[in-house]
């Protein structure tokens, strides 16, 4: 089954109110052009959830979403790299549920592997354990933590052939091949697409059953120019000493 | 007396000697971070970065970066021999699994209690920023949790409390508190002080601290890696 | 009449029409494995193998085989294009998540009820063998569940009862039944015979079966593919 | 760090009674070597876990162990292949505990993992329920299902360097990468050790932090004669037809 589509054709499906979960960590992994698209289509009173927020100091992947306040609700470990989101929150526009990022992607996996909920005694003694059921067993108090899904997950993965099996590269799995098994419709936004048999069967991270659509994103090439650029910009990477 | 020395700088060099060879450690973000400058030789120590990666190594330069492999602040990273990758899953399977032998985190607040707050500041009525990360996570399931904090803040108020005013990270949790003036391990019994920076005697040190502390028989001077 | 054709053969042969195109199914050992060999052309299906695999094709010859590469049978397999490799708990995600469309399996009974006894047969006081490996994760997380099974058992007592006798694998979870004789729906109001083996009528099929069922009134005659 | 060891050093520290995990799937993936020190030191009220039994038909693998009556107890998804441990069970030698496979992966996770157990629906109305808690959440029932531990993990893999990292090959991954993670003393038998720094970090199957030995199973020509052997000699592969 050939699951190659328009990234158009995907985001026109996306409803004002939607659940999105979107892959990567301070925008490594991130699925950019979806993101992109999203922001151009406009939809709003999303909810989004994210492990992290942008990459520090707004302006890249996700900080748009909350420039435009398309966002109503905000599930995530971490905020404080994006200084629109927070002038949303102080602004009383965005509400945020925070979890520790273990329980963050515990609950994501928990709601694509058909689990009823994780038991855990991270966050006791903490804001978050706040309206949660808790559970004694063995003299141990253990917090539950019930599954969580969305209407769409949008992951980053290198390669991806017709078929939706999806090839990560480097550090860029993050909660890409968890979040890509609890949507109702996964799209991979990948580097490049291949012929299916192209992938090898032990360096597929997501297999193709978690995938509903493949997308084309930026190429290889403009994927490293970005971060390139982004990195060099930002003061991260620094130009090699002239020679002495 | 060591008095020239920056605080931070101080911190992350005293914080340097808590590393053991062979551990596997995760560094929180700011002081912690610049603890892997000053890691005494014959310290091999395995770094994991919480997006998902064990065995990281220094900043790359311009050029030889990879979009794909950056650290749980978007820092471009290499990756040493021996690396592994993996997702947060398995990541946060290492830490909370207790397969992480010593984490060192950064703390607006600790207390006698060994609670450490670090993730919470009051933006508007309930509501919170930044967000906890992985380090709720990190104090729940390293073996050695390390508090790293200044003394005290620009006005002069002690952040080694007796009892945390912000929202706490975790209850019990802190194995030692490293300021730049001084290291206490966290008993049963209360906070022990260990080490006094150079030219602080323990009363002076108390009149600047809220937690209340004991002195250990074997206190010695404040060191610091090189 | 098709009295010619193995019992065995008929079900499989009737089992692959349950089988869509596009689908991730999961054949159980015995009968369903034998399904593989009759999907009808047109129909691309994804097999899955419970313990890590996705896309495998037919046993290799001698020579072409490898050590590492295995079905949930101990058995050597191929890997088609568009497979992929996973651990036992990515694999387990995929069935208790609902991420598989169908699975066949064999069962010792079933009921009216839509429940399966496949994994327990008592060897000695409370003491069972063989297990229920992957079988009820399989009835709980696949949208479709297809149990096959004979009629009718050695000395001729009806497998399709009023209630399972023995313990079950799931309750309520079965959406059809194929045996030689007949094709049932599972649907809340019990079962519904869809199919029937030619030469039998409603009646004498009633005779040979424990359970009650209405019959459907697009009864049609059990089909075979090729 | 050098985690290279003797397997008869490692098995030297195993005791009386001893809970022991071991990857591998009816012998595919399993640490033969491991196992055959482990029967030949004939330790004895062993409980063993392991996701099923030996190779269909018994005398491979796991099944030494049962056929010399050195498991007291056996917690598993699947004890049918090994006429050895149905032997024992009849004669009432042997305790065997069954779980769902899914639920028996999901156990051990949890034990690694650091989670105090998973809620899953899968047993309900079964004899996997008894004596087990229930939970209801928002109208549904689930069962607890609770961590399960052990003294030594025992694992197969392709490569692994000095290190601890593994490397695994083709199918043969099943229930080791989760095994590892929750055990005391973890070792990974593999058919090759190469120095760090010669497996690609993706490729690693299990990083060296679950890894507390490293020992040398049977060479990967070996490893492939083996399973020829026993495939053909159980009928499972045929010769090629004879040209016409």
């Amino acid at each position: 089954m050939n699951k190659v589509m328009q990234l158009d054709d995907v985001v026109a499906g996306i409803e004002d109110g939607a659940t999105i979960m979107f892959g990567g960590f301070l925008g490594v992994g991130s699925p950019l052009k979806s993101i992109e698209k999203i922001v151009a289509k406009g939809v709003k009173d999303l909810t989004v959830v994210s492990v992290v927020n942008s990459y520090p100091g707004g302006g890249f992947d996700l900080a748009p979403l909350f420039a435009k306040r398309q966002v109503k609700k905000f599930i995530t470990a971490h905020t404080g790299t994006c200084p629109e989101a927070i002038e949303a929150l102080k602004a009383g526009d965005l509400e945020i549920e925070f979890f520790p990022m273990g329980t963050w992607i515990e609950k994501i996996r928990a709601a694509g592997a058909g689990l009823g909920g994780v038991l855990t005694p991270i966050g006791l003694g903490t804001l978050v354990e706040e309206g949660k059921r808790h559970i004694e067993i063995d003299g141990r108090t253990y917090l539950i933590e019930m599954p969580l899904r969305a209407d769409y997950a949008f992951i980053a993965g290198a390669r991806a052939d017709t078929s939706g099996n999806v090839e990560y590269r480097g550090v860029s799995l993050n909660s890409n091949p968890v979040i890509a098994t609890a949507a109702d419709f996964t799209v991979a936004e990948v580097n490049e697409i291949v012929p299916v048999g192209e992938i090898d069967p032990a360096r597929v991270g997501t297999p193709c059953v978690f995938v509903k659509a493949v997308v084309q994103g930026h190429s290889p090439a403009e994927h490293q120019s970005i971060f390139e650029r982004l990195w060099v910009n930002t003061g991260r990477l620094q130009a090699p000493a002239t020679a002495a | 007396m060591e008095s020239v020395i920056d605080p931070k700088d101080a911190i992350a060099r005293r914080a340097a000697y808590e590393l053991a060879d062979g551990e596997i450690v995760n560094l929180g973000f700011g002081m912690p971070t610049a603890v892997a400058n000053h890691i005494p030789p014959g310290v091999d120590v395995i770094l994991q970065s919480e997006n998902g990666c064990l065995m990281f190594g220094p900043t790359p330069r311009l050029g030889q970066q990879d979009a794909d492999v950056a650290n749980a602040g978007g820092q471009p990273i290499t990756l040493l021999p021996g690396a592994s990758i993996f997702d947060l899953a398995t990541s946060f399977a290492i830490i909370r699994g207790g397969h992480v032998d010593t984490t060192i985190l950064g703390a607006l607040e600790v207390d006698q209690e060994g609670c450490i707050a670090n993730w919470a500041m009051p933006v508007a009525p309930g509501k919170y920023s930044p967000g906890m990360g992985g380090a709720m996570d990190l104090v729940g399931g390293a073996r050695k949790v390390v508090a790293v904090l200044q003394h005290t803040d620009k006005k002069g108020n002690s952040k080694v409390l007796k009892k945390c005013t912000l929202p706490v990270t975790g209850r019990g949790v802190l194995d030692r508190i490293i300021t730049e003036k001084a290291v206490f391990d966290v008993t049963p019994n209360g906070l022990v002080l260990t080490e006094i920076a150079a030219g602080l005697t323990p009363d002076e040190l108390k009149s600047m601290t809220d937690a209340e502390f004991s002195v250990s028989p074997d206190l010695c001077e404040y060191r610091l890696c090189a």
